[in-house]
This record gives structure tokens, C-alpha cells and sequence, in this order.
């Protein structure tokens, strides 16, 4: 258990920055989920914390110590790589084991948190094997093993669930929050499903580009987003976000007209901006209070639990979110029910939220 | 018709730019016969590495090919090179006018083996300048030597001067080690017939008389490290009193750019025990033609024509190899050119060969083997002596 | 490729030189000497005590080099043996390597086996035999008298370093090369040897070595001065009696500069830890 | 047919990708060995002419009773024993300083290279040199610590340790070459996970390099032995086996009794039991070798 | 565009047979995916019908011939890696144009489809970089790149978008579509993502242990699984499946009742049973037709969207799709709404469907 500071952590490769100075606190026990593009610098941040990558400008804290110049041994630190980074010569057990064998862990109990672990991800039957016999999402799941044998102060997870299947990946993510509540232990966790994210942090941190854009609750990250690009990556589908401007208290979208509560309307500068709506708020049934939008439905997605409707209000592309036995066919006019207290106002240049 | 010979002329000791010259001369005589030259390794070792590949696989490159001295037997018995009789003539005649060493050492079961080319024998260099200098005479015996040595060593007080240098490396030159002082005593190695007669006695007496030379500190500790190119450079570098060596080293000492002791050398023949009579090793080198060669008669002449005495006069002249006939060491051109050659005569004509035997190669390697042990003191004489009686037993019987 | 930059001890500047230090003198030492006995006159060798830098450096055993034997024909000769026999070597070795590392034969142990042993008696007694066939095939004194047996001589240690490279080298790329429409030899050519390319590098220098420095095959079966190669002429410069330290010294400059220079030229161009980052896990 | 060729069986493609090698072997080795072993059963001597008597096995008997075989075989075994793990050792150094991340590498790797591409006959000429008691600059440097130079070549003792360095020098370049090149191949990210795992450098030595390196250490392992056994240039020049036959290996009886005694059958004889030596031991290297395979 | 027939398929790796016998058709431009757990064959059977893994027994045909023993190069295929596979020596752009290459395409051809491709994925700005200097997601779109590059008749891809954010996901998704649509290729894609699963495929293939459970559209893996398995593996969270008897038309869950559909009624055995219902079929507001559930509130997980609510009703354990404000603290007792004609029933020990 430690906290992790990062005080305008940069890196560049060679001339090329790709972390733009991020600064950002992980409490004692806490468990924060990275979210960002592909490519925006998760895994870099995350080696560093881990001291695998130097850091170029900028600093990192740990129990309020610098740590910068720290070799990763002696950060006591566990990690799960995004390339998994297996030993190929090593069986799983022993690469499960290899960093409790450093640690001069007695055998009996080795074998015991190896053997835990391996029940764990299901993986007990293939211990003697070595990695290259393995299918990817075993790999993973020996990837996953190898950190949480451990007990270390903080763990990495770089998109640790990323090749598993949705009934294993669930099981896994409830395992990890036990493992977190049990061990309070501290947790940097970065992944591309929106579930995981939610479910599993206390804190989202969403990056961009190499920059932080919010970092807060989940609730808040998803509900109130502070900033355009939140909006626009999380959820999935993201929210719907429409240019518009601001007239008596509502938002013209074209020729259609979607009246804002008060106070937000009264927030809002009469620059352009844009509307935002998230498909779930997008509905087909009529409640109290609602707005109403006339929309045409361009494209379904069923995906058994519900269906993704795609549709067109204005020159505006929306995405709702329909039942599973939602059946108007594409062309049909739908009206769309929406309640102004989930609408989302953005300063359309600087993305910043009303 | 066109005949190519080629010619295999060892490395520069052989003056292949000399034999060449002879070649041409025999080519304008000859305009038939065509002469290639080939040169292979430098020493005689890597000839004879060569050599034994190519004519254990019967190979018919090679006409003609040089040996040395003590390797006619060995080459003969192993079918490599060809009985000259039938080209050449009877041996009685033929060999009749070399120096007598080489008419025996080239004659094997009444065949020729191979004709002499040129002469070589171990001497004994000294410094003219240091016994004139210190008013001694030439030694005689091996204590007058090395009393003169201490004497000038001591007066000259320059520590890296040594008395004498000899060869104590396991190089061919031990082999002569062994022998010189061995033969001052009076003795054989071995009788006519090759079988060994070895006298242990006075064969580690000869080696205790080396041994005792460098505890008196007229030869130097390592001496088992020294080789025929070391006493060449000391020498020259005016760390020698006296040095025994080959021939070519006299043209070393006075012809190097490099020499400090040019003008300073003496030649003498080689002390001998008191009571014994001096005696020396001869080299030099022998034409031969290969048994597998396809134009043996053609070869055979051209064997016969570089061994002539004309051939011995010209390499004498021009290069200063040493004749096999003696009456070219009076030439008056050839005294002319190398007169150091009138003093070469008497030790040359007193040479010894070294044991002749078909199984040359291993006796020659137990000898200096043991020699150069002894020197290094890892065996006593005694030992080393027993040791060579042991090996070569059978093998020269 | 990125490399760590945490603390260790290796990667202090100052540890690293000299590390760099300790291997460059241990190669070095003995060519220095070389190099500086080459300026060195003979007389200077025997003088007490030995000096180090040479009193009065001169060029003539260059000189001396180059004009008392064809130095550079030797060199040519030795170049072109080297280099033909390095290709010929690295082409049948590599498909011999592919063939044990990857293709799922039975009778691998004994395939090895037979390759190993070959290089298990000692050369001498092999040369006549040697002779005799290169003479049957009518080679001697030609390149391939020499290349021929340098390839078979190579042959047995490049074959091993390659098929433990080749071992190393994920199936996946070389998969996905097939897929992308190359033959298993396209395959092989395309992306398994250049990632295996330290690999490649290091027997492509074993075999040139090999043959560049060989010299018993060399003075046996390639007699002829105008075919002698660099070792075997090297040793014309001694005399029976007479070792010339300094001629030789000079000519052993000329022989190794050659290498030297091949080895930084190749050293720069193969870039380390090719096989990095294609693969996910 | 042509498709057939293109695209051939394992078995098919396995055939025509070892032919060349075997050719070679068959073309360039295998009559040689078989006419040495044939050799070996006679009393075939150069003096003689060449009419050998058929012998048996009588050439084994006496290789098995003969002292110097034994004195060979002993200094051979010794100078295996000692060299090949100390080549093993300073190359694995030498290769591990050179695989640091330099900006320029080729320096370093060409110091590396040097001792390799140095002829063998002239590295040994060269420390010999080195070892001279008066012109070496080994006494050189010691001259103030000891009272009188030692005479390295010629105690039994220090020659073998001198001829032992030597070839571990000479040798450790080659080991260096060919463990560098595995070494590059290691991936970073094993490293990367082993920090994390919490391995200390040695520790990441000990359980990623040396795992990882195995494959080339053990080629290079059974190369270096089957030269060690062979060793014969760097003594022959510098003892030719001296003091007495204190420093003598296999290589130079065979060489000693086949160019110098012309005793062909004796020395394919053995030649026999050296190559019997080299299978015994590379055996256990094989094995493992096969079994990576 | 072609067919791809497996017949009997089997895999052993020395003794263990991976993939037991299957039978499937992918027709003529069909989009068929792949899911089942990990471990249980995809990636084999992938490998396979590429033709870098032996096929153990069974016939595989492309377009009616058999090419079992048919080079990779051979079969006109395309594929993405589960482990990318790229060229670490190749910069991007000749990773991407190397298949191209060696079909001698004309030089401005592979210009214009590297540079169409890289667009696309957005990773026109590094085609000359190495994969080394990549992160995960963009190796894993170079991978992807690589395959489409080429028009080949089959496309196999192993988990292409894993690691991708959901938004890069949607996109890409789409174009993958569209690209079938274009070139109306053959696809055969492994995923362990249900929106993909269900969104992309013309026909699902669901494995378990090397072994085909069930093979059919979307719509009818989801809503009528053939077997249990197929029932716990698809959906996420997947089909709650409780034990239940059968009696008098209703299913009994312990002391709990559910009243049936009369027709499945009528099919049910009286042997043991196991009732299954999908989380978004577990309702909390009241419908007409509903049969009513009592239980109790567990565990809350809120996605944003929705929150998954943890329920227990009697002994079973059950998931339920609650809307993003549900608010009811763990603890309280709701009554979930079911619909008969969501319920699903199999035998409980064949597995098999009623
Ligand atoms: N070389 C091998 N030797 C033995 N078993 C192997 C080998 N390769 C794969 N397997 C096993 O075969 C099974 C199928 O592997 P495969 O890679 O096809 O799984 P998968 O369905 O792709 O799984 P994932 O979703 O995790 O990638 C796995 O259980 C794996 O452990
Ligand atoms: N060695 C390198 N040289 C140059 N750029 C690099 C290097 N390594 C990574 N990058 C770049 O740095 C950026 C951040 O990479 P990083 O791996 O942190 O991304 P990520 O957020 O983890 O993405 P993903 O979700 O795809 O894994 C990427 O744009 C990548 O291209
Ligand atoms: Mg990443
Ligand atoms: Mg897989």
C-alpha cells in the first residue's frame, strides 16, 4: 500500500514528446483506471511509474519519496505487461514463481499463492508448460498470475483482460477488486473497456494525446465530463455530441429546438457550442418532463440485450440506445424523448464542459 | 617437343632468385625444357609438411625438389624420389669428387638418392676484435673457451654479454648440441651401417659440459629457450664472444644493415674436448627428383647440371653458398669473392653428418626433444641420455 | 528500441568506460604489439631492457612487406578465398540450419551428430586424402580447391550457431510471411534471416576468419605463389633460421587491417535486437 | 513437378535443404575418414615404400601402451579442462562488456574480434614472444618483483599455464563472438519483466541471460572443446611440446608421428581415439543441443 | 470470395487432441465469427484453415477443393495475428506492403492501398517507424493493416480489435463491415467481444473445448441457444441459469415459482432442469404478462449507462440490467419482473435445449 504521485511527468522519445506533463495523485489503496485513445501514452506512463522507461522531465513520487532514479526492483511494484512479457524458458509455475523465489518466499508457501493464483485463472492443469504452448488468453491469464502472486505495494495492469472472454473477464475483474479490497492494495490500471473502467476505479484518469483531461469518479467522468473529448470517449457507444447554439433558454440544432433546464441555459455563453446526449438518454418512451425530437432511423445493431439505433435528427447523427425488440425499420420517422437535466453543454472551441 | 619441369626450392635459405638464374642459363642450353620454379614453406619444416602431401598422394607436379642433408635415406626408403643410377651413372664414379660427407650421406643401398647441391656446416663464430682486444688465442677446448669468455666478460663488465651461444630450442640445430661436444670426445653416434653406438657416458658428459657452461655463466640460463636466429641477432647485436651457427650467419653478421659487429668476426673450427679432436655438424642441401615425376630423364639431367661445379662455383660467387666439391673452395674466383671461405674449408671438410638412418625424423626429434629438456633442466644428462638410448634402440638398428 | 535507463550498475558512464577499457585492451594488446614492433628495427627486439614505443620508427618493414613477396596478391587471393567461401558457407549452412530448427525431422540428433563429427579429426591426418581429391577433381591451385574444404571446415559451427538462432526467431513472423504469399525458402530468406542477422553476422565472421586465417590446406593444396594466400605468404618472409620479427610484424598489419575494417563496416550495419517488438507476447 | 518442388513435403524440402551440406561432407570429409580409419589397420610407414602389412587392431594395442600417448592425452585433457571453462568465463565477460550500451559499439567489438582474427600459428608465436624470458614483456612488467626473470617457457609447470592463457585469449574471442550474438537476441521486455519481478542484476543474470544464452553457450561449448582437443598451433610454437614433452598434445603426436616419423597408420590410429575423445565428451553437449532442437 | 468447408477437423498436439472433430461451412462473402473461451481451439482452427498448423485428420476445402496439403501462400488468404506477428525489421509501410510486393504489384498500386490502409487506421504519420516504437494498439492496427492491404478470398482475423479503445473499436468495426460489404470477401473472425460478435457476424460459432456447440445467426445464438453452454457463454453479463424443477407449468426454484410459457411447459421433462433468463429480461418495472420474482439487492455496478445489479432469489444467484439510476441500496428486497417468453430452459445434465 503506497501512494504514487506524478508531478509534471514528461517523455520524449528522441525529439518527439509523448507525455506532455501529467500530474497526478494515486492515494493509498486506491485503484485508478487509465482510459484513453490508442496510442496516447498509457503504457508509457505506466512504465514509468514501473521506472522502466526514464523519465525525461518531471517527477515521480512514492510514499512522498522521489523515486526517478529508483531501478524498478526496488520499487516493489508488480506488473502485468500489455506484451505480456512471459519468461519462454520457465514453466508457468515457475514464472508465477519467479518473483517470490527472489523474494526467498519459503516453498510451501510458493506453492500455495502459485497454486491459489492458478485455480484462480484456471490455469492449474497447465502448469508444468511453457508459454510458447499456450493459446493468447493463457498467456494473459499467466501474465495476470505472475503479478498478483505477489504482494507488492502497487500493482500495474496494462490492459490485463484484454484477450479474454467476456465470462472470464468478468470473473477476472471480480477477482482483482477482491484482490484490491483484501490486500488494499494500490492499483494503476489501464484498460479500453468501458466496463472495467467503471466497475473497477475509484478514480478514472482519461488521457489524451499524452495529457490528462479529467480525472475523477466514474459517476463523474461519465455524468459529468469536463470536457468535450471526455464526453466523446467514454460510454459506449460515446455520448452524442451535436454542434448548436443557445436561444431562450434552449438549444437550436438547425430548425429543431431542444429547451435546457434553467440553470444550465443560464451558464451558457452564446458562442457555439455543442449539445451532448448519451444513447441512453436518447429514449423511445415518453416519460414526464421530456423533450421531444423527431428523428429518422438510419441504421439497427442488434446486439441482443438491446439494439443500437442510428438516427437522424436534423443534419445530426444520434445514436440511441433501443431495446432488444426494438423494430421500427430504418426510413420510419421515431420521436425521440429526452430529459433535459442529462443534456451536456460544451464550449465548441475549447472543449472545456458549461 | 616441350618439356616443363617444376622445380620445388624451398624458401629463401635455398636462394631460389640464384637457382633461377641457373635455370635460365640450362633453358638457353636446353630450349626443350622449360623451367617453373615453386616455393614453398620457408623452413624446412614446411617443406617438409609439403612435401609429404604432395608425394604420399603420388602427385607428379613436383620434377625435382631440394632435401636436406639428412633426409636422402628417409626419402629414399619411402619410394619419393628416384634412383639416380641409371640416369647418372655408377655412385663409385659419380659421388667420387664431392666432399666425401656428401658422397655418403646421398648414397642409400648403393643407389644415389639425390646430388649435393650445396654445402653447409655448423662454425664457430667468434669476436677477432674482443680476443685481440684481450690478448687471447683461439681456444682449442671447451675450457680454454670458457675461460677466455669469463675473462672477457669480466673485463668488458657489460652484463648482457654473454660467452657463448649455442642452440638449446627443440629445433633441429639441438640435434648438432648434442652431438658437437659428444663427437670432441672422440666418439661415434652411430657406425657406418647406421646401427646407434651410442656411449652414454660420454653423451652426458657432453651434455653436462654444456650445462656446467651456464652455471659458470658463460651461456645464459634459457639457453633451451635459444634458436639459430637468436644467436644470429645477439651476435649481431654485440652480445656474443662466441656463437655456434650455420654458414649463412657469417654473411648476417658482416652484411646486415643492422650489425654492430661487422669486421669483428672470426671464424674457427669448434674446440674439442682435451684429448678429443674437433668436429662439426654439416647441413646443406641435395637435388632430388620425385619418383613420380613424368620426365624423369629430363629431370635427372637438370639434377645433374645444378650439381655440377660450375653450378657450385656460380652459387658460391654469387651467393655465397658453400661448395660441395673441394676444389672449388680454392678457386681463385671464388676465394676472391667470399674469402672468408679458406678459413669455411678445413671446419666444412671435417664435417660429420648426423646419423644417417631412413627413420631420420624420429630420431632427430628424440634427440633434440631430450637435448633441449636437459638444457632446461626438467631431466638430468643421465636421464636425457638414457632416454634417447631407450627410444632410438630400435629405431636404429 | 527503448532501453532501460533505471540505476544500474553497468550503466554508470564511468564503469562503462571502463568496461570498454578492459576489452579493448585484451583485443588490442597484441596487435599493438604488432603494430608497434612493424616500426621497429630487428636490432631493437634484443636490446635490454625491451622498449615499448619504437626508438626510431620506420616504414621499411612495409616496405620490406610489400616488395620482398606479392603482399597483395596474397591478400587478393586470401580475400577472394575468404569471401567466396563466407557465402557459400552461410548459404549451405543456413539451409541446413532451417531444415534442423524447423522443419519436424526424426532423425535430427543424428543429422547434428554427423555434422559435428566431422570437424572431430584432426586436419592433418585428413590432408592427403584432402590432396588427393581436390587433385581427382582436378582444383588445385584454384579458389575452389580452397573454398571447397573452408566451406566444409565452417560448416559444422556455422550450421550450429545458426539453428540455435534460428530456434529463436517467433514461428509467428515467419508465418505470417507464408501467409503474405513467400515460400518457406522466401520465408526463410526474407525475415528469418534478417532477424536472425546477429546470428548470420557471427557465422558469416567465423567462416571468413576460418578461411582467411587457415594455412595448412592453404600451403598444400594452392602451391602455386600466384594462388598462396596471405598465412601461407606470411611465412615466406622467415627463413629457415631467421624469424623477422618486424616484416612479419608489418605483414600481419596488412593481413588483419582487411578484417578490422570488414568487422566495423559489418558491426554498424547490423542493428542489434531486430526481433524486438514484433510480437505481442 | 516444378509445383512439387516449390512446395514440398517437410520430408521432401528437409532432404533437399541438408543435400548441399552433406554433399560437401560426403565429397570433402568422408572418403578422407574413411581412408584414416582404413589406415589405421595397418603398419603403414611412409619408409618403405608403401607395402603395408595388414595389422588389426595390433596399432590400438600399441597406441594403449604407449607412454607419450598417454603424456599427449593427459596435457590434451588438461589443457580441455582448463582452457574451455576459461574461455567460456572471459568470453561470456568480454561478450556481456561488449553488449553495454555504447554509442559506438564497432570499437569494442572489434577488440573483441581481434584475438580471433589473429592466425593462430602467429598469436602463438607472438606470446611466446611474450613469455620470452629476456625480450617478453611479461618479465618485463615483473621485473621489479621478482629477482630474477622466470623462465616461463621452459618449467613444465608455467609452460602449460602460459600455453593455457594463451589459448584462452585466443579463444575467448570466438566463445565472445558467438554468445554477443545470442545476447542480442534476448528481448528487453524479459529484462523488464525480471526488474519488476524484483531480480537484482546477478539475479537477472542468473535466471534470464544464462537460460536465455544456453543455446549458443552450448554451441560454443562444443566447438571450443573440439578445438581444445585439437589444440596443436599454440603449443607447437610455443614449446614444440618442450620442455621435453611436458607441454606435447594429441595434435602434435599425430602431427610428430605422421609428417616427422611418417608412421601413417599409427598416427590414423590415433587419430581414431582423439575423434573417440571429442564423441565422448561432446556427447552430453549434443544431447542437449538436440533436445532444444 | 470463396467457401470454406471443415470437415471432421481434429488437431493433436503429441497426445492432446485440441480440437475434436468439426464440422462448418463458411458460404460464399459469409461473415462468420468465432467466440468460445479462451483456450478452447479458435486460434488452432484459425491456424489451420491458413495453413500453418497440420491438420490432424479431418478434409478442409476452399471453394470445393481440398487444400489440406496446401501451402499457406497458396490459399489466397489473409491474417491477423492474435499476437500481431509483425515484421520487427520492416517499417510500417513495408510491413503493410510486403504481401504486396511479392505479388509484384506495381509500386504507385501499393503506395495508393498502404496509404488508403494506413489512413484508415490512422496511422499514416509512422509509417516509417519500426513496430518496436509502437504502442499496443497501433502494432495491433499495422497487424490489422496488413491483412486488408491485400484482397485475398479469405480473411482470417484473431482478435483484431482487443486492443483498441471502444471508440477506435467502433470505427474500425464499421470499416471491416464495409470492407466485406466491398470486396464481399470471406471472413472468419475470432473475438471475444459480444458487440463485435453480434454486430459483425452473419453466422456465430460457438466453441467450447474444441468442440462446435452451436452455429447460427446472431439473433438465434442469443435468443435461442441450443445448449446451456452456448446460454452461459453469450451475452455479458451472460444468461442467469438457475436450477429449477418443473411442476404443474411452472418452474420451481426452491420455494419460488415461475410460471412457463404454456408450449414450453408442454416440451419440459420432469427430469432436473436448469431455468435461464438474461439480465435484461430480469426486469424492475412491471410489464403486462410478467411473472413476478421477490429478491433481494446484492451488489451494485454502475456503468454509466446502466448499472448491473447483483440480486439472490431464493438460493439462486441472479444478474439483472438495472437502469443507470437504479438506487436501491444492497440489502432491500425488489421484485424483479420476468417475461415467459424470455424464459429458457435445458436439461440440466445433456445440456441441451428444451
Ligand atoms: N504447442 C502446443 N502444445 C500443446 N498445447 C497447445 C499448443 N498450442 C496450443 N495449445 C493448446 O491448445 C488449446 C487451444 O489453443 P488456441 O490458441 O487455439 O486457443 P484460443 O481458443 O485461441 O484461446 P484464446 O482465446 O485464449 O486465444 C489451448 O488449450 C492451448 O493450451
Ligand atoms: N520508442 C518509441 N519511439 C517513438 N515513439 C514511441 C516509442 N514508443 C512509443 N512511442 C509512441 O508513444 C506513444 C504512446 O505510446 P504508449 O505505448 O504509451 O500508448 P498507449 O496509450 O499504451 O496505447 P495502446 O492503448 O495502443 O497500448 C505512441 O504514440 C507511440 O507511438
Ligand atoms: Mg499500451
Ligand atoms: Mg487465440
Amino acid at each position: 500500500m503506497a501512494n504514487v504521485e506524478l508531478r509534471g511527468i514528461r517523455k520524449r522519445y528522441g525529439n518527439v514528446e509523448v507525455v506532455h506533463g501529467i500530474d497526478l495523485e494515486v492515494r493509498h489503496g486506491e485503484f485508478v483506471v487509465f482510459v484513453g485513445p490508442s496510442g496516447c501514452g498509457k503504457s508509457t506512463l505506466l512504465r514509468m511509474v514501473a521506472g522502466l522507461e526514464g523519465i525525461s522531465d518531471g517527477e515521480l513520487r512514492i510514499d512522498g519519496q522521489r523515486v526517478n532514479e529508483l531501478p524498478p526492483r526496488s520499487r516493489d511494484i508488480a506488473m502485468v505487461f500489455q506484451d505480456y512479457a512471459l519468461y519462454p524458458h520457465k514453466t508457468l509455475f515457475e514464472n508465477m514463481a519467479f518473483g517470490l523465489r527472489l523474494r526467498k518466499t519459503p516453498e510451501d508457501e510458493i506453492q500455495r499463492r502459485v497454486m491459489d493464483a492458478a485455480r484462480l485463472l484456471k490455469i492449474e492443469h497447465m502448469l508444468e508448460r511453457r508459454p510458447a504452448a499456450l493459446s493468447g488468453g493463457q498467456r494473459q491469464r499467466v501474465a495476470i498470475g505472475r503479478a498478483i502472486v505477489r504482494q507488492p505495494k502497487v500493482f500495474l495492469f496494462d490492459e490485463p483482460l484484454s484477450n479474454l472472454d467476456a465470462q472470464l473477464r468478468h470473473e477476472m475483474r471480480s477477482e482483482i477488486k477482491r484482490l484490491h479490497q483484501r490486500l488494499g492494495a494500490t492499483i494503476i490500471y489501464v484498460t479500453h473497456d468501458q466496463v472495467e473502467a467503471m466497475t473497477m476505479a475509484d478514480r478514472i484518469a482519461v488521457l489524451s494525446a499524452g495529457e490528462l483531461m479529467q480525472y475523477d469518479t466514474p459517476d463523474a467522468i461519465y455524468n459529468r465530463p469536463a470536457a468535450l473529448f471526455v464526453a466523446g470517449f467514454t460510454g459506449a457507444p460515446p455520448m452524442n455530441l451535436v454542434d448548436c447554439t443557445l436561444a431562450g433558454g434552449a438549444a437550436l440544432l438547425g430548425p429543431l429546438r431542444v429547451p435546457l433546464p434553467q440553470e444550465l441555459a443560464a451558464r451558457a455563453p452564446t458562442a457555439p457550442l455543442k449539445l451532448g446526449v448519451r444513447p441512453e438518454n436518447l429514449r423511445f418512451a415518453r416519460q414526464d418532463g421530456d423533450a421531444d425530437l423527431p428523428a429518422e432511423v438510419v441504421l439497427l445493431e442488434p446486439l441482443g440485450a438491446e439494439t443500437l439505433v442510428t438516427l437522424k435528427a436534423g443534419n445530426a447523427e444520434l445514436i440511441a440506445r433501443g431495446p432488444a425488440d426494438f423494430r421500427e425499420r430504418p426510413g420510419t420517422t421515431v420521436t425521440l424523448h429526452l430529459q433535459p437535466q442529462h443534456l451536456h453543454l460544451f464550449h465548441a472551441e475549447s472543449g472545456s464542459a458549461v | 617437343q616441350q618439356t616443363t619441369l617444376r622445380v620445388f626450392s624451398g624458401g629463401q635459405n635455398q636462394r631460389p632468385d640464384l637457382m633461377r638464374q641457373l635455370f635460365d642459363k640450362y633453358q638457353a642450353a636446353n630450349p626443350g625444357v622449360k623451367i617453373e620454379i615453386e616455393t614453398g614453406g620457408a623452413t624446412s619444416e614446411l617443406q617438409r609438411q609439403y612435401l609429404s602431401t604432395v608425394l604420399n598422394a603420388k602427385d607428379s607436379a613436383i620434377d625435382v625438389f631440394m632435401i636436406d642433408v639428412v633426409n636422402p635415406a628417409q626419402y629414399f626408403s619411402s619410394g619419393w624420389v628416384e634412383p639416380l643410377n641409371a640416369y647418372v651413372g655408377e655412385p663409385a664414379s659419380v659421388m667420387a669428387p664431392y666432399l666425401p660427407v656428401y658422397a655418403s650421406a646421398n648414397v642409400v643401398d648403393g643407389k644415389i638418392a639425390a646430388l649435393p647441391a650445396f654445402a653447409d656446416s655448423m662454425f664457430m663464430y667468434y669476436r677477432k676484435d674482443l680476443l685481440a682486444k684481450h690478448g687471447i688465442a683461439e681456444p682449442k677446448t671447451w675450457d680454454e673457451l670458457a675461460a677466455a669468455s669469463k675473462k672477457i666478460m669480466a673485463a668488458e663488465g657489460n652484463p648482457a654479454l654473454q660467452g657463448l651461444s649455442i642452440q638449446g630450442a627443440p629445433i633441429e640445430g639441438a640435434v648438432c648440441t648434442f652431438l658437437l661436444p659428444y663427437w670432441s670426445q672422440g666418439k661415434e653416434f652411430n657406425d657406418a651401417a647406421g646401427k646407434m653406438t651410442l656411449d652414454k657416458v660420454a653423451a652426458a658428459k657432453g651434455l653436462q659440459g654444456w650445462l656446467g657452461l651456464v652455471d659458470q655463466g658463460v651461456m645464459k640460463k634459457n639457453i633451451a629457450e635459444v634458436k639459430t636466429g637468436d644467436t644470429v641477432n645477439e651476435f649481431k647485436a654485440g652480445q656474443v664472444v662466441f656463437a655456434i651457427n650455420w654458414g649463412f650467419a657469417w654473411d648476417r653478421f658482416q652484411g646486415d644493415k643492422d650489425s654492430t659487429v661487422q669486421g669483428k668476426v672470426g671464424v674457427m673450427p669448434l674446440p674439442a674436448v682435451a684429448g678429443g679432436k674437433s668436429a662439426t655438424c654439416i647441413g646443406g642441401w641435395q637435388w632430388a627428383v620425385s619418383a613420380f615425376s613424368k620426365s624423369k630423364a629430363e629431370a635427372a639431367k637438370l639434377v645433374r647440371y645444378m650439381s655440377s661445379p660450375d653450378s657450385a662455383k656460380f652459387l658460391a660467387v654469387q651467393g655465397s653458398l658453400m661448395p660441395v666439391y673441394p676444389q672449388t673452395y680454392t678457386d681463385a674466383d671464388v676465394v676472391k669473392a667470399v674469402p672468408w671461405f679458406k678459413d669455411a674449408a678445413a671446419v666444412v671438410v671435417a664435417g660429420k653428418s648426423r646419423p644417417k638412418s631412413e627413420r631420420y625424423g624420429e630420431v632427430s626429434d628424440v634427440i633434440r626433444t631430450t637435448t633441449s629438456a636437459v638444457l632446461a633442466r626438467t631431466k638430468t644428462p643421465a636421464e636425457g641420455v638414457d632416454e634417447i638410448e631407450n627410444r632410438l634402440r630400435r629405431v636404429m638398428r | 528500441m527503448t532501453s532501460p535507463v533505471y540505476a544500474s550498475p553497468w550503466s554508470g558512464p564511468r564503469l562503462r568506460w571502463i568496461a570498454a577499457a578492459i576489452v579493448v585492451l585484451n583485443g588490442f594488446f597484441p596487435a599493438l604489439w604488432i603494430l608497434l614492433t612493424s616500426l621497429k628495427t630487428e636490432a631493437e627486439l634484443v636490446t635490454r631492457p625491451i622498449t615499448w614505443i619504437p626508438r626510431n620508427p620506420t616504414l621499411d618493414n612495409y616496405v620490406a612487406a610489400f616488395t620482398d613477396q606479392p603482399l597483395l596478391k596474397f591478400l587478393a587471393n586470401s580475400a577472394a578465398v575468404a569471401a567466396i567461401s563466407t557465402v557459400v558457407t552461410l548459404i549451405v549452412s543456413a539451409l541446413a540450419a532451417y531444415a534442423i530448427a524447423r522443419l519436424n525431422l526424426r532423425h535430427r540428433q543424428w543429422i547434428l551428430t554427423a555434422i559435428v563429427a566431422s570437424s572431430m579429426f584432426p586436419l592433418i591426418t585428413l590432408l592427403v586424402p584432402i590432396f588427393e581429391t581436390m587433385r581427382g577433381l582436378g582444383l588445385l591451385n584454384t579458389y575452389l580447391a580452397l573454398v571447397l574444404p573452408y566451406t566444409v571446415l565452417s560448416l559444422p559451427v556455422c550450421t550450429l550457431v545458426l539453428v540455435s538462432f534460428f530456434q529463436s526467431i517467433p514461428r509467428d513472423i515467419e508465418n505470417a510471411a507464408m501467409i503474405d504469399g513467400c515460400t518457406r525458402l522466401g520465408a526463410l530468406w526474407r525475415v528469418v534471416v534478417p532477424l536472425a542477422a546477429p546470428g548470420v553476422f557471427t557465422a558469416g565472421i567465423l567462416s571468413f576468419v576460418n578461411a582467411w586465417d587457415e594455412f595448412l590446406l592453404a600451403l598444400s593444396l594452392n602451391s602455386n605463389p600466384s594462388m598462396r594466400t596471405l598465412p601461407v605468404g606470411i611465412t615466406l618472409y622467415q627463413t629457415e633460421f631467421v624469424f623477422p620479427w618486424p616484416v612479419i610484424s608489418a605483414a600481419l598489419v596488412v593481413a588483419i587491417v582487411p578484417i578490422a575494417i570488414l568487422i566495423a563496416v559489418f558491426q554498424e550495419r547490423v542493428v542489434s535486437g531486430l526481433t524486438q517488438g514484433g510480437l505481442k507476447g | 513437378m516444378l509445383a512439387r518442388l516449390r512446395d514440398p513435403s517437410d520430408r521432401l524440402l528437409a532432404a533437399l535443404l541438408l543435400a548441399p551440406a552433406f554433399a560437401l561432407l560426403a565429397l570433402i570429409v568422408v572418403y578422407p575418414i574413411g581412408k584414416l580409419i582404413f589406415n589405421s589397420f595397418f603398419d603403414l610407414r611412409l619408409q618403405g615404400g608403401g607395402n603395408a602389412p595388414f595389422v588389426g587392431l595390433e596399432n590400438y594395442a600399441l597406441v594403449l601402451q604407449d607412454k607419450d600417448f598417454w603424456n599427449a592425452t593427459w596435457n590434451t585433457v588438461l589443457i580441455t579442462l582448463v582452457t574451455v571453462p576459461g574461455a567460456l568465463i572471459m568470453g561470456l565477460g568480454l561478450a556481456l562488456l561488449a553488449n553495454l550500451p555504447f554509442k559506438r559499439r564497432w570499437p569494442v567489438r572489434l577488440a573483441l574480434l581481434l584475438p580471433w582474427a589473429l592466425p593462430l600459428a602467429f598469436a602463438g608465436l607472438i606470446f611466446a614472444w611474450f613469455f620470452h624470458t629476456e625480450y617478453g614483456f611479461v618479465n618485463d612488467l615483473l621485473s621489479g618483483l621478482q629477482p630474477e626473470p622466470t623462465m616461463w617457457l621452459l618449467r613444465p609447470n608455467w609452460a602449460i599455464a602460459a600455453i593455457c592463457l594463451t589459448i584462452i585469449w585466443k579463444s575467448s574471442s570466438f566463445m565472445a563472438l558467438i554468445l554477443l550474438a545470442g545476447l542480442q537476441m534476448i528481448p528487453n521486455s524479459l529484462y523488464e519483466a525480471a526488474e519488476v519481478d524484483g531480480a537484482s542484476q546477478w539475479q537477472q543474470f542468473r535466471e534470464i541471460t544464462l537460460p536465455m544464452l544456453m543455446p549458443s553457450i552450448v554451441v560454443a561449448l562444443i566447438f571450443r572443446t573440439i578445438t581444445a582437443l585439437q589444440t596443436f598451433d599454440i603449443p607447437y610454437t610455443m614449446t614444440r611440446g618442450g620442455p621435453g614433452n611436458a607441454t606435447e598434445t594429441l595434435a602434435m603426436l599425430i602431427h610428430k608421428n605422421s609428417i616427422e616419423y611418417g608412421d601413417i597408420g599409427y598416427s590414423s590410429t590415433l587419430a581414431v581415439f582423439m575423434f573417440l575423445l571429442s564423441m565422448a565428451i561432446t556427447a552430453i553437449y549434443l544431447k542437449r543441443i538436440a533436445s532444444q532442437a
